[in-house]
């Protein structure tokens, strides 16, 4: 049986909290459940920080979300209107820059309804 | 239904309210400072209620806090097995 | 958006109060998109949640544009199925007739069952 | 000593480690979701063992969230008044 | 007697506590109170988010904070540290731009020392 | 830094649990720079908070860099007043000998008296 799952992160990446996110999605892989989405909400928007800056002695949970993204092609979507409201932008140009990070896909709850509809489980961390 | 608990129910009501939920055939999940609860009264008096309610914790993550426990009632399992709940259960509620 | 895959049963909780955190109004902003994509979505108060379904609330007082007013509009959205944890209402000293009309008080066993037949369970 | 509480006792413990942590001669100032531990019962009783211990809550914050209090002991005030309270005493701890 | 007071601010500014510390300080001020700095820390620092968007009809901390320091000169200290963990940057260069609203100084922990031996009262919010 | 115009007693309060927050390390970030300024202060342990003082603890089985050693190395700092409130020891199931040796257990009303006695209070 093939089994399918999502997550919807919504806690904030300075803590053990998202470690376990990240090593939850990698035992899911390893035992061959297809990891079809993570969605990015409330304070969980802030994984998405390009300028998160961590101790390069500390778990960088930023490159580890993207060699998720990179290597198994797991999206990352990023709840924009959530993300603006916790002082993020995807604003582009000569007085602005995107301060959301590579690999993340901005995008609104429409993707949080697709995701929970396609998925055989889903689970809220 | 699978109740996943990451916080301590001494400081919150994470724990009571799952347990306020929880209904027979219900699994519990302690996972992450969700361990701490593992020496919370209300849970050990559910364990020792024989309820049909089963407690898993992740292992990996009550050594690393230095808590232990010494109840049949409760299973340490490991993060592959977490995934082997989620998918034996119909859905899952998260408590924080 | 594509064509959903499959329909499913959307529980969404509230467990906190409404005006310290953006919990609630982020909560109330999932479950409408989800009833307009119509996936049969219901509402659960339990906890400080049920301070959200309170009457004559003013958010104005602080200078808080009021999300709670929605809950008023929510069959507009399809989102009939509004239920109250009645235990959390009475550990906090509230009374049934200081709810909103239109939200169903359960017993603690009740809220439970409703919850557990739902297939996919949002908290906030 | 001045103890500031902004949140629930109900969902937290906030309540809990401010009375625990009280002395004779403190105050207790509740501010925004504080004010919702006007109807707590550990609050209650304390209230209702004529303590040296002083309530207030800004009065604002509990009409917004039609939070009603019919208790003789504590004070409803308005933010000028916190001032002054904060300038009464020594120190303050928030308690969250 | 002349009142000095200082604020401590480690709540995030998307919640009504933010409206609560601003409008404590402008009572202080109206008490002829002296509001000698506010340090951001912890959650706090997120105050300090350039790109922090508000819909236009509801309450504009951001704005607010800025108008503290324009017209009553209070200084608004934001630890670099904190606000780094949580993704703010006061990077300048061709590929990053500081991330961090005008009005607020970037400081250490020293400045918290400074203000709490300063200040004849300081409160956490 | 200019000349501090007053020297106070600081209290650091810890109520939250190692791991799950920032509020642990960045407290005892604080206290160590209110130390190195030479301002007299001590650290207080109450509600989760005294899991941060608990032997044996191994942050790097996740993936943590351990900031809790830091605590042996307080008194360098100037920071000899580490106070753990029983009370909260006992309800968590946790007995003294599972404590950190530098630590002082102090019973609910000790506790409270050595925190009134404080000038400036913050909590983490």
């Amino acid at each position: 049986m093939h089994n399918t799952l999502a997550l919807v992160v919504t806690t904030p990446p300075n803590s053990n909290l998202t470690t376990t996110a990240i090593n939850l999605i990698k035992s899911a892989l390893a035992s061959g459940v297809e990891v079809i989405g993570v969605f990015f909400y409330q304070d969980g928007v802030l994984n998405a920080a390009k300028h998160l800056s961590i101790p390069s002695d500390e778990y960088q949970s930023l490159a580890h979300w993207q060699q998720l993204n990179h290597d198994h092609h797991i999206p990352l979507h990023l709840c924009i209107t959530a993300a603006e409201k916790r002082g993020l932008s995807d604003e582009h140009g000569e007085h602005a820059q995107s301060t959301i990070a590579q690999s993340f896909t901005v995008s609104g709850l429409g993707e949080l309804v697709e995701l929970t509809s396609k998925a055989q489980r889903v689970v809220q961390l | 239904m699978l109740h996943i608990i990451r916080h301590s129910g001494f400081n919150s009501n994470a724990l009571t309210l799952c347990l306020d939920t929880a209904l027979a055939g219900d699994a519990i999940l302690l996972m992450d400072d969700g361990c701490y609860n593992l020496t919370h009264p209300s849970l050990l008096a559910k364990c020792g209620k024989q309820t049909e309610l089963k407690v898993y914790f992740v292992d990996l993550h009550a050594k690393a806090r230095a808590i232990h426990t010494n109840q049949a009632a409760v299973s340490a399992i490991d993060m592959s097995a977490v995934i082997t709940l989620i998918f034996q259960h119909e859905n899952s509620i998260t408590w924080s | 958006m594509s064509d959903l895959t499959s329909t499913k049963t959307i529980a969404i909780i509230n467990s906190q109060a409404p005006f310290a955190s953006a919990a609630g109004k982020e909560a109330l902003d999932a479950a409408l998109i989800f009833g307009s994509f119509e996936q049969a979505t219901s509402l659960f108060f339990i906890a400080d949640g049920v301070y959200q379904v309170i009457k004559a609330q003013d958010g104005a007082l602080l200078e808080l544009k009021d999300y709670l007013k929605t809950f008023s509009a929510l069959p507009f959205y399809d989102i009939e199925n509004i239920y109250v944890c009645q235990q959390s209402v009475i550990a906090r000293g509230l009374t049934a007739d200081s709810l909103l009309d239109n939200v169903q008080l359960l017993s603690s066993n009740d809220f439970s069952q409703r919850l557990h037949a739902h297939n996919v369970i949002y908290r906030f």
